[in-house]
């Protein structure tokens, strides 16, 4: 990576946080609704993942996706106009928080029903197999809640029976909302369930950029080279409650304090200035570029407009079909024919 | 008497029940530590111990299917799950274990089962977290399904349900947890389950609904007041069994009925309701009964196209004063 | 024209799309080695191989999860599921993923999905292997539902379901396998989804059924007609649209109405067909429309009892008689 | 064991083979309907446990059931009325040959969803656990083909996050319908399933009795000292067809041949005679009353009534209910309240 690069990830950490932190703010004046998930936290392992992947490589994760969508290649103002329910939103407004996604950049969105995805997941893979783009991985993203339900192990199954090129990656941040890994699940090593799959797995740390992409480009070689799904476990942290009003009884300050001071953008800036890749300078100057692009997302969200109201019927079936509301009058219409 | 939310009077059901039989418990996701999701098991862990307050892993299928195991062995659990969404991931439990053991093993097991879960949108929610899919699960026979619409019935029903030896879907409406009612005092108030209900009283128009829409009808039968239409409403309470008398005798008075639910309109509550109005009063309509329900799309997160879908006490008001005026 | 049964048709429909289009492919428990636990498959896996005659763990989450996936890079899957007593396992992806991706997403998604299942009792399977539960999954928009009651539209709609953009739900049924009927050759004869058809034309009383209790709708025609009443049967063919026009217009000429399923009355096809004929032909109505669908409990083991529980012949005859003389 | 309880493990094996043969002729005579899955091949199995379970222990199983019915205790003449579906029979003619139970004798039932009674039966060890039975074991079921299902995650998981005291007993019997278990499963070894629960586990033949009762005798000390979940796979294999009417094109007949030498009657018989427990001569007597048994249990099942029509609405709740027969019938009744 050169310098440019580097800069370019710092900056993408620090414009995720930004946006998260906007988010936040405008949740609290109501033009956000529904449940807010904020990745605070966990960003380096996004931002670490989507730079090491190739646009061919499918992405997929649950409700938890801003910074996913970012790191995709969504433009924050467009991640923004989601948030706020707005027309220019990725998903028209109609998906929110839990729902960004853009098929353009093989980012196939947040999922709001825990584990849902997974088996969605492994038809990806099979897509890629099936059509012969060989080469290509589906990355699908998961908490540690995600591992005890029950699609998870239908997803991990069949992906190894059927050898399908997936990166399994659970975000271990610790709590499925106020559930500590070990009162849920029964290992508390959560790559440890790979071994009921006979699946090769590790555990990684992922506060820290630079690792998480060595790391994970290490194993997208091998499954690249080796066909076949591959578990990874990248241990995180979110700081922020699980959606916006947690109580946060399940947790002391001090273990959030922990996890605090190895925040993975204060970690990757003090890589950069150690390694004299930038100086504060610099980095001060991408910090204040972010906040603008923030800023400008804001802006540009809040002048976006609400989608047309005749776009509520929209797009709920691809092919031209007779919709069930009102149901009578559709019926007088069919009747006319 | 007491004034009090539902979330209350429902956690007010849960603790006086647990209080009085050793054998209630509760488990779910976030019930325990958490206080509930919507808190309304908040305290219960610190006074119940864990043994009582099971925070469970997020595996619905597993949180349905012990609990039937435990209540099987004699114990009546009440298990939670926190939106009725998530039930679609324990939907074989429910329909096809709960509803059908008794049965089909010739009556040997008992299911004195409560299953608690909220329903309902209008929360930004999006489309896979805002249903009302409430008439779908009140298709199987050997299920209860029960949805209160005020605090009182939410006390007293709960309070019949976990005591019923069968399995009862209990749904709230997560967006009801604040109204506020007269709640009966009492640890042995109940509210039969199966028993529709007239909730205000009226000559002109009959107005069917149940859990939130009551609340929705009881706004519109005041509007309808003002231009001098008496409406009677009936909260049916119960999904199933399906209580159509106290339906029938108001409506053989009125002639005239709207029926209001916060689902979609096909295959839903108002379907069954209007069916069984003709076939049993027949000789008593004198307009088509209307149906006042929710837009069929999977819920927008936009907050105005959600409210556009969503059915709005305006449209029982309108609904009935065309059945009215024709 | 050929004659064959309804499992020929199926079969046809199927092999015919895969050997048209390299992007259809089947997957599901025992469609390969098996054969098809129907024998609708047999012969497939030798023919097309491995890659897209794909046996499945059981597992039916990921069943139609991973068809779903699929789906969304551009493939068209054809899920089975072996039975739709076993789609409440797939529940969640059904009516949560299915069908809503393609809305929630804005419309980025695209889901040409064929899930394929067999509905209906009558085999003595016990309460939890002979549902008819088709009704609720027709409760969810964004899916659509297709069930056939003969092999030419069998035929004709699967094609048709699998060349759609959309998630289709085909419920077979499976005592209809040996069926036969007159099917059009013709690799792109299609029929449309989501139109009803009439499948006999009379003046007296409007049947309307779908997939089995087609069948014995005809058969009951066939008794009125001795009894000089002539039948029309409206044959809805899709759940979801509903399509109303053909039973409206037959309704308007015979003014009663009966509606057959094999499934439970109460939130079933009936009561939403019912209800939409009193809001559609208020005027034209003559009689209350009867409804004639199973007794309302988890079907029994027992062959008598069993029968005693789902809809026969008669019941519509019977039914018929009384709409026409009151 | 003394030799008479030797003598009536035997017997029991071979009333249950004999039991299944008949079923299996009744069935082609129309008189059994719905589907069948015989055990034959797995008797060491139902025998074995059974006969080191405790009565406080609970049984609960899939759809192939005879075996594990006859094994708990309930009488051949009662199972034989079920499958015919007779007012006699244990289920009262409405469950039929997936639905044998006797709560009396501690068996849940045969369950006909793959894999759902699997969290039951963790609900059944909670029962256990919760009302201070604290000796007692869960004993569940399950075929090969049945750990590939979400439900053994859930149950499996929950089992151990709880601490509950079940003995999880995979009977792989190589198949699932027709699919080989390394076609549908990640891991060949069941057993290594529980790796993925930090579960002990273990893997032991299922065709020679004796060594499933010194086995699983271990394992239910080890779970009564220890506490908590065990997985036990054993292996056996399935003689017929996975219903009446399979087409096997799945298996060489040179297989199933090679499991019917190991036979766990005729092994079983073969160490009573070379152990010198029993004679030829005393076996053959044992063979006989089995016959005797069985046919009675025909006979007495052919003579059991149908259950009454108007039973085809008991038992559908507990509680006097309103049923929705005929709706509208019903809700007039209850206007007139
Ligand atoms: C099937 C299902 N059950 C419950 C929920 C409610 N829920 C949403 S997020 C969540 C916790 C998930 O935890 P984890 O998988 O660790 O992800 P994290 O939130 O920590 O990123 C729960 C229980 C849901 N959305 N879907
Ligand atoms: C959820 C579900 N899916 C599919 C079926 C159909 N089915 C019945 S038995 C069976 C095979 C089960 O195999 P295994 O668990 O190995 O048990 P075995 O029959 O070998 O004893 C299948 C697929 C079912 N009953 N339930
Ligand atoms: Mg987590
Ligand atoms: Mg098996």
């Amino acid at each position: 990576m050169d310098k440019n690069e580097h800069l370019k990830l710092y900056q993408e950490m620090v414009i995720i946080r930004r946006l998260e932190e906007s988010a936040a703010e405008l949740y609290q004046q109501g033009k956000i609704g529904g449940f807010l998930h904020l990745y605070i936290g966990q960003e380096a392992v996004c931002t670490g993942i989507s730079s090491v992947r190739q646009p061919k490589d499918r992405i997929i994760t649950a409700y938890r996706d801003h910074g996913w969508a970012i790191s995709a290649g969504i433009e924050p103002k467009i991640v923004m106009a989601e948030l706020l329910g707005k027309a220019d939103g990725c998903s028209k407004g109609k998906g929110g928080s839990m729902h960004m996604a853009d098929t353009e950049l093989n980012f196939w969105g947040g999922h709001a029903i825990v584990g849902a995805h997974i088996p969605i997941a492994a038809g990806l893979a099979l897509g890629d197999v099936y059509q012969g783009n060989e080469d290509a991985i589906t990355i699908c993203m998961f908490g540690d809640g995600a591992t005890n339900i029950g699609f998870f192990h239908e997803g991990l199954n069949l992906s190894k029976v059927w050898n399908l090129p997936v990166l399994w990656v659970c975000e271990n941040n610790q709590y499925g909302m106020g559930t500590a890994v070990k009162r849920a699940s029964a290992v508390s090593d959560i790559r440890q369930k790979a071994e009921g799959y006979g699946m090769p797995n590790d555990q990684i740390d992922g506060m820290d950029l630079m690792n998480v992409r060595e790391k994970v480009s290490k194993v997208m070689d091998q499954i690249r080279k080796e066909g076949g799904p591959y578990l990874l476990e990248i241990m995180t942290y979110r700081y922020r409650g699980h959606s916006m009003g947690d109580p946060e009884r399940y947790r002391e300050k001090d273990e959030v304090k922990k996890w605090e001071d190895e925040d993975p953008i204060g970690v990757f800036r003090k890589y950069l200035i150690d390694e004299k890749i930038a100086t504060d300078a610099e980095l001060d100057e991408q910090d204040q570029e972010a906040e603008a692009i923030v800023e400008e997302a804001v802006n540009f969200a809040e002048s976006s407009p609400n989608p047309a109201p005749d776009t509520l019927f929209d797009n709920i079936y691809v092919e031209p079909t007779p919709i069930e509301y009102r149901g009578y009058e559709m019926a007088q219409e069919s009747e006319e024919n | 008497m007491a004034r009090m939310t539902m979330r209350e009077a429902i956690s007010r059901a849960l603790w006086e029940e647990m209080e009085r039989d050793e054998t209630v418990f509760i488990q779910g996701e976030e019930v325990g530590v958490w206080g509930g999701t919507y808190a309304v098991t908040k305290g219960f862990l610190d006074h119940f111990g864990e043994k009582r307050v099971r925070d469970t892993p997020i595996a619905e299928a597993a949180i349905i299917g012990s609990a039937i195991g435990a209540a099987m062995t004699g114990l009546r659990p009440v298990a939670e799950l926190m939106t009725i969404n998530f039930a679609f991931v324990a939907m074989d439990h429910i329909v096809n274990e709960a509803a059908k053991l008794h049965y089909m093993f010739g009556g040997q097991f008992k299911l004195p089962l409560v299953i608690r879960t909220t329903s309902g949108g209008g929360r930004q929610l999006a489309a896979t977290h805002s249903q009302t899919p409430d008439a779908i699960f009140a298709h199987f026979p050997g299920l209860k399904v029960v949805s209160p619409g005020t605090p009182a019935d939410a006390k007293g029903l709960l309070k019949s349900a976990i005591r019923s030896d069968d399995p009862v879907l209990f749904i709230e409406n997560a967006t009801l947890y604040q109204t506020r009612g007269e709640v009966p005092e009492g640890e042995d108030v109940l509210e039969e389950l199966g028993k529709s209900k007239v909730q205000r009283e009226g000559d002109d128009v009959t107005i069917i609904a149940y859990s939130k829409m009551v609340q929705a009808a009881l706004e519109a039968a005041d509007m309808l007041a003002e231009d001098g239409i008496e409406a009677e409403v009936v909260d049916l309470r119960s999904l199933r069994p399906l209580d159509m008398g106290p339906v029938i005798k108001s409506f053989k008075r009125t002639n005239r009925a709207v029926v209001a639910e916060e689902g979609w309109r096909s295959y839903g509550v108002g379907s069954e309701v209007a069916a069984r109005i003709y076939e049993l009063a027949f000789d008593y309509v004198d307009a088509p009964v209307k149906r006042v329900a929710q837009a069929e799309v999977p819920l927008p997160y936009n907050a105005d196209l959600e409210q556009m879908a969503l059915p709005q006490t305006e449209d029982i008001y309108h609904a009935a004063k065309e059945v009215v005026y024709g």
